[in-house]
């Protein structure tokens, strides 16, 4: 039994009724383009050897760049997943951040070269370390959004001890597979934001598999975001390789977070074309012709035919944003390789916390 | 000094720094109105909120994982864990989450947060509501495990542990709740996390112990003393990172030792210690190193006599000090 | 808040509608009468300091006894929890069985005076051991229900090799709280269900609180049986203080299940009227006035009525089956009372299996 | 005898143990059309079918639950957690219910299943693909925990622990799976839970090991060799229940040991090899009983040099051989 692809159709959403200005639609082609080659070039860097290991984000690229302009960047906070490539370059994630992550090389500014790449972390961009362990980052997500709902409860004792309170609430976005719903972690997550309407979004990339395992395995119920009706959450499916799309509902379940309305928990849906990771060989689960029929979930011709239509794009600017960002990409590289690899005893350091850094996400 | 209990000392500590620093609250089941089916938050909900004190959903992994969360965006969460048997379900929060945040972020995001539990035996729960669980969670890098045996120390090192900016597991022997009184201070004092305590001076051989047992252990060097057995007690309190220093300073003096816990022995806390003493220790060694534990097997059985030849006491541990005395 | 308490009316379904006869709803007001009168029985030995502990199943008796007579009883398997004393007296326990474990002493054949008192266990019932971490048993249940498809699916592989299998599926019953459901366990083991359709009936006890957290603040759908939706499984809600609909409802379930139909989740109401266990104090978290509302979930006069109005029961019969309850009460305290506690070195015992007893519910 | 690498013996042991007895079945993430992400269960959805080779769906907890389950009811389950570092969400199902069900039942249900998982570093895993886990299992009474060193080992204790009527956690170095190569039998045969194995004799000193440090291990007793120090190697093989028989008649005869783990240090299953040898063997101890384990870190790190650094290796090893054999 294979995985059903659905038939994609161009985009139809006008990017202006979404309030989104042809300035921002170009950033976001540009996102989109620049976490595609990055990506690609990872691949290449792996099957050269030069890196050991690589997780792709190709084909979710719609989903983060739509869910990264939706928030309010560098106010809301994030708790992402592996595939959160283009999420993270949209939310302001440089090509050599992630590059010296894939190298193992001093200065990764995610884990100081200790996890795997694509485990991201950027404390300036308010995106909060991952671990590998599935789904542990949804109960989190819903801790980070508690602590939301009690400085507004708690405004004037944490004002006067010098603890300032922004005036509106942050909203908590966090990201994981469909096949990780299945975990306990992610039914805990939206049993607190049922109870107490967090100000939280909880985006399922949906890409029809779990490594080899397909979603007919993985759950009874035809959608993902049925399951938000065991919780009294808001639930909503969107296509993720339509990136006006994935804003527009994020943007909808964001501000409904932000007013107190609570949790949404959105699926967006993709196909994932490429082989799990670098260490799997999908050959062995699925056939060639699904992949291919798949690969129709490809976000970025999607946007880039809108953005023709729309007279936004020329064939010029087109390649001019390709050579920047293969530009950007090399030279990424290259610093990431001439880079050193962090001393060895380096491994012993920041086992405890001498002081607090937690920080306090406050007025902004 | 005004005498408390165990478990009063223990309110006190949450209560005082739950008024100096809003940052802290209070998240576990049954906590809030209930104050805690110990009574260990009585009161609180009452004075501080439901805001500060927060009745969680029946959901372990959640309660640290909530606990997680907040102290990530700020705030200062004591999670309570109902009986130490039901921290398991949370393991993976705990172990993989909590104790490797702060060191696979390169030392950007640290987690300050407190999980506070009931352990141990002896109260006729038996095999779900008698578990010591020290020894798992001493092996993990990146926690603290702090276990008190009096109420001074337990107002001490629980203040300690809520300002500490890592994540620190502060298991509470529920025996000696109400049993063990003794003076604490009103107001502000800390018991730092780290350093062992030696707690009666001897010269024959040293019992290291924590919780319940070292409690047992004072008793027990009261027994042998009358027969002439000089006993050293050092109360391990901060089980993780261990107090190395204060071990072998003893084991130099004395030359013998004794590691007394109610955890099943094998891979039992009692492990690192003979570890550390059989290397470390080695020269100073007049006689193996014994251990006085739980035995082998599944759980403290609910029945009396079967629960009391589960449980170490005073009268075994004055027989292991005999024994070991003797060599 | 307090918790919403709502009116109870008599019984209106007919017994013989349902197909039972006048014979077994006769049996079925014994088992009632029965355990409850030895639940307050135990209530009064805890608080004469004679036994440590007890934890009650006073106003559950109607869940219990009603989902028992839908089973096959001897035949399907039962993975209950603490408040299930009438399902087991039900099923089949004996009162002395039950007091043994009460008591500690030897002979329990729970758990040989290891477990607190109400863990049951009886191998000859098809009772399954249970825990107190509460909602492992519903993973559990499921995977026992898994092993009943994995029979009918490898028969003659089985069959082959001297396994026997027998021609219908076993259903499974697992019990569990409202609170417990917060729980991963439960997730997982619903979304197990759902995928495999499981033989299984997971009946969830809503008596509104979890020690002193009401239902409130444990989820925020207003009923428990909303989170069938999350799964791809039936759900469905009862009336648990009415045991003639927890057998009909019950019932569908086990036989949608035998049928190869798949898990239904059954919510069953009523309202627990005594401290959680005999170490609570409930007036810290509830009212008076709250409590003495919530008495009116009495699955015993509501059903003793109905038989009087039925003419099946008469004042005379009711005395008698009073005083033969009293009397194997009485006994069973008695022989409890008398027998001896386990030696001390049993608490060694078993702690490794060295033959295989977990045995094979085979043909019957 | 033909040769094959540690993964093609553990699958030939799932293989024929499926052969012999259909209630044998396996269960975990990615087991069935992928064959395991390491390819032990490779060809055996092709060959059993998907009733038997079951695709679970991405819960540890209910795939050792599901396990449970399944082996009350009479069959035989293999479960797989694909790599140890995601047991902890497990824990619970296996430390309190498979763990605790034989004896809380009185003895009446026996829970006859297996956990097999991959665990180690030194594959660039990072923190969460590296992990050693045994040292949290072999402390619960209840639990057998196993770990093979080499493939005749592998595919007789692998059979031993499918028929055994107790939980077992089967753990592999991953590391090893194709590196570690060896004799194996084609057809049956058991490799008996339990004991130990001395797999080189020497007279200076032993050192004890398991899973991929043994394998290490044996290589720098080679180096130290031809500096004519005469090292005794133990492979503990079974961790719980412990062979101390074993570990006390080489300690008898050798008079110093090592132990070697590259789990973290404290509490690492080392410990409780040296507090057995400094009880029980301490009348034959002639030096401090030394551990070589992984630092104290959370984590085996990514990049490589700082993985080096983690890892204990026969340079390592060899190095802390000759510090003891100076004692
Ligand atoms: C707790 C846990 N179990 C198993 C794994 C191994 N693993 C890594 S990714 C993955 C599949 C995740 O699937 P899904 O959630 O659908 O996300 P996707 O990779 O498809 O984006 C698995 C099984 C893990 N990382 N964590
Ligand atoms: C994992 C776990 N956490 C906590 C407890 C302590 N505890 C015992 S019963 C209970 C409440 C259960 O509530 P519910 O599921 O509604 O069942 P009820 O007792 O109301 O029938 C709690 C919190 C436990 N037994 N197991
Ligand atoms: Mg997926
Ligand atoms: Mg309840």
């Amino acid at each position: 039994m294979a995985v059903e692809v659905k038939e994609f159709l161009p985009i139809t959403q006008r990017h202006e009724d979404l309030g989104l200005s042809d300035e921002l639609v170009l950033q976001m082609y540009y996102h989109l383009l620049l976490s595609r080659r990055l990506d690609e070039r990872c691949w290449i860097l792996q099957r050269q050897g030069r890196v050991p290991f690589h997780i792709s984000g190709i084909a979710h690229e719609g989903i983060g760049v739509g869910a990264a302009y939706a928030l309010r960047r560098g106010f809301d906070i994030v708790h992402p997943y592996y595939r959160d490539l283009a999420l993270s370059i949209a939310l302001g994630m440089r090509p050599i951040e992630f590059m010296l992550a894939l190298f193992g090389k001093k200065g990764d500014p995610h884990s100081a070269a200790r996890q795997l790449p694509s485990h991201f972390s950027l404390r300036h961009l308010n995106i909060i370390s991952g671990s590998s362990p599935v789904a542990t980052q949804v109960p989190q997500a819903a801790g980070i959004a508690l602590a939301e709902v009690l400085k507004q409860k708690l405004r004037p004792f944490l004002e006067a001890a010098g603890f300032p309170v922004s005036q509106e609430m942050r909203v908590v976005l966090t990201t994981t597979g469909e096949g990780s719903t299945s975990e306990g972690d992610f039914h805990e997550a939206l049993n607190w934001a049922g109870i107490y309407r967090l100000p939280l979004v909880v985006l399922v990339h949906n890409n029809q598999y779990a490594i080899s395992v397909p979603v007919w395995k993985q759950m009874a119920v035809p959608r993902v975001a049925d399951r938000a009706a065991a919780y009294g959450v808001h639930g909503i499916v969107c296509d993720g390789s339509n990136v006006l799309e994935v804003y527009r509902v994020v943007r909808e379940a964001v501000d409904r977070a932000r007013a107190g309305e609570g949790t949404t928990l959105v699926e967006a849906v993709t196909y994932r074309w490429t082989p799990h990771s670098s260490d799997d060989d999908d050959r062995t689960y699925r056939t060639r012709e699904e992949v291919e029929r798949g690969k129709r979930h490809d976000p970025l011709p999607r946007f880039r035919d809108y953005l023709y239509r729309r007279s936004l794009l020329t064939q010029r600017l087109e390649e001019e944003l390709e050579e920047q960002v293969q530009a950007e990409v090399d030279e990424a590289q290259r610093l990431a390789e001439e880079m050193p690899y962090p001393d060895p005893e380096e491994a012993l350091a920041s086992v405890f916390a001498t002081e607090d850094r937690s920080g306090w996400w406050g007025q902004s | 000094m005004p005498e408390k209990t165990l478990i009063e000392a223990i309110r006190e500590a949450i209560d005082e720094e739950m008024a100096r620093d809003p940052r802290v609250f209070v998240v576990g089941e049954d906590v809030g109105p209930r104050g805690g089916v110990f009574r260990a938050t009585m009161g609180l909900w009452q004075k501080y909120g439901e805001w500060r004190v927060i009745d969680s959903p029946l959901a372990e992994l959640s309660i640290v994982a909530i606990g997680i969360g907040a102290a990530l965006n700020g705030f200062r969460p004591i999670c309570e864990i109902q009986f130490a048997d039901f921290i398991h379900p949370a393991f993976n929060q705990i172990v993989n989450e909590a104790a490797r945040f702060f060191y696979r972020s390169g030392g950007v995001y640290n987690v300050p947060m407190v999980i506070r539990s009931p352990y141990g035996g002896g109260i006729s729960g038996g095999l779900y509501h008698s578990q010591s669980v020290e020894a798992f969670f001493a092996h993990v890098p990146g926690l603290k495990v702090v276990i008190p045996s009096n109420p001074y120390d337990a107002k001490g090192l629980l203040k300690a542990a809520i300002r500490d900016p890592n994540p620190v597991l502060f298991f509470e022997p529920k025996k000696g709740y109400r049993l063990i009184k003794g003076e604490v201070p009103d107001g502000d004092y800390i018991v730092p996390i780290g350093p062992a305590k030696v707690t009666r001076e001897g010269s024959d051989l040293t019992v290291f112990a924590y919780g319940m047992m070292h409690y047992y252990v004072l008793q027990a060097a009261e027994m042998v003393a009358k027969e002439g057995i000089d006993v050293e007690v050092v109360d391990l309190r901060t089980l993780a990172p261990v107090d190395k220093a204060t071990i072998l300073s003893s084991i130099k003096k004395t030359g013998k030792a004794l590691i007394v816990y109610e955890d099943n022995l094998t891979l039992g806390y009692g492990a690192e210690v003979a570890a550390i003493l059989a290397e470390e220790g080695f020269e100073y060694l007049d006689g193996p190193v014994m251990r006085l534990g739980g035995p082998d097997v599944p759980g403290v059985p609910f029945s009396p006599p079967m629960q009391d030849f589960f449980m170490p006491n005073p009268q075994k541990i004055a027989e292991a000090i005999r024994r070991l005395a003797r060599y």
